[in-house]
């Protein structure tokens, strides 16, 4: 982490599936206006930054490590938020 | 360590030899493979991406969850990722009960339950050049009302 | 030539090789093994008897009605006959298909149909020294009205 | 088969499963009132021969050859008569 502080307003998110298509890659940073940050601040900072992800926002799940959450869990400086779209294994 | 998913070849005799169980009478194995037609178009290149945490976690609750839910005595699930070919094994259910209806029921489950809950997608590349990520089903958010619909980008 | 029946080791690699198609995405194998205990009673010693020339008809016969009755591929049912030992397969059944619905379905059809229409006999020994054939389905007499019904001698 | 008459009137009996086991053996032979004789005859033959086996009968299905038969069916000098008591294969 940097000591700025706009890297301190920014929360790690990785994207699969379609969102790593749309997003145009796994792994991205995304702003927020302070912290901690709901799940819902993260998807609208994704939002806002990639507007073709929006419309996947809704059914996608989100996911701290292990942990399916929900859009009111907390994330602190240096956690990831793990977007996991409609699933099709098997 | 990864005990679930691989991205390696699916072998069934070690899953085979592994469950082996003098109190089974019956065996019910499920093989998902890689279809050359997927929706009337051909299918060239296959991948299979994995959240890994989640998967792992997921499917060995799957396997819990079946033995719970049925009278049988082994139920071991593994997903191969990566990259593969037609006709490869993509994921693999095996279930060993005394009796076979419950070896059915149980195995089906399993398998329905993999595709719905278990953080993996499907990419296919077509014969015409195009390419997409399978139709798929939105993973279960307990606060919310919504579930079953499927999304997808072409 | 004997084609379904055998008193060889029932060997699953070969028929999954054999049924391989590019336009399958599911496989359902049912395999049947020798249990340790039958009815509370240890067994011993096992062997299946069988009446050749009709379980080889029988044995094609629902392998094709089950090709014709479900949407699926591939049916391959194999039966093992002689002396066995705890564990070894005694059956197998091999569907492959485009979708699992029609797989799992298909699989229980032809097993059920393999216990009901298919003129072999198991025999079991027990630790107590006593032995058995053990109760069966009475074969179907179309022009009978009685079906159903089982017997079996101590 | 012998050119004296009793064997003329003799249906070849192939037993399986538990009728194997209460008539003593797979092959035997059946002697009837006369050629050609139907299935129960044959049936009612072996009962009158082996006591033991007629509670079997009623739940026997009859074979020859690859073909099941009713019980109206005719053998002929020369023909077997199958028996295939309940099945439990599988």
């Amino acid at each position: 982490m940097s000591a700025d502080g706009a890297s301190d307003r920014q929360i790690g998110v990785e994207c699969y599936g379609v969102l790593q298509q749309v997003c145009g890659g796994r792994e991205r940073r995304v702003s927020v206006a302070g912290l901690p940050a709901t799940v819902a601040d993260v998807l609208e900072g994704l939002a806002r930054d990639v507007p073709d992800a929006r419309r996947y926002l809704q059914h996608t799940a989100c996911a701290i490590g292990d942990r399916i959450v929900q859009r009111d869990a907390r994330l602190e400086a240096g956690d990831t938020l793990v977007l996991l779209p409609p699933v099709s294994g098997g | 360590m990864l005990q679930h998913v691989t991205d390696q070849s699916l072998e069934l005799d070690p899953l085979l030899t592994q469950t082996e169980s003098e109190e089974c009478g019956a065996l019910v194995v499920f093989g998902g493979t890689v279809r050359l037609y997927n929706d009337g178009r051909k299918v060239t290149d296959i991948n299979y991406s994995v959240y890994a945490p989640l998967a792992e976690k997921m499917l060995s609750e799957i396997e819990q969850e079946t033995l719970r839910r049925f009278d049988i005595v082994r139920c071991e699930i593994r997903h191969r990722v990566g990259d593969l070919e037609i006709g490869d094994l993509s994921v693999v259910v095996v279930v060993r009960a005394a009796h076979r209806a419950a070896a059915f029921e149980a195995a089906r489950y399993a398998i329905d339950t993999v595709k719905h809950q278990v953080p993996i997608w499907k990419y296919e590349v077509y014969a015409d050049g195009s390419s997409a990520y399978v139709k798929g089903c939105p993973l279960h958010n307990e606060n919310e009302t919504e579930t079953g619909q499927e999304a997808a980008a072409e």
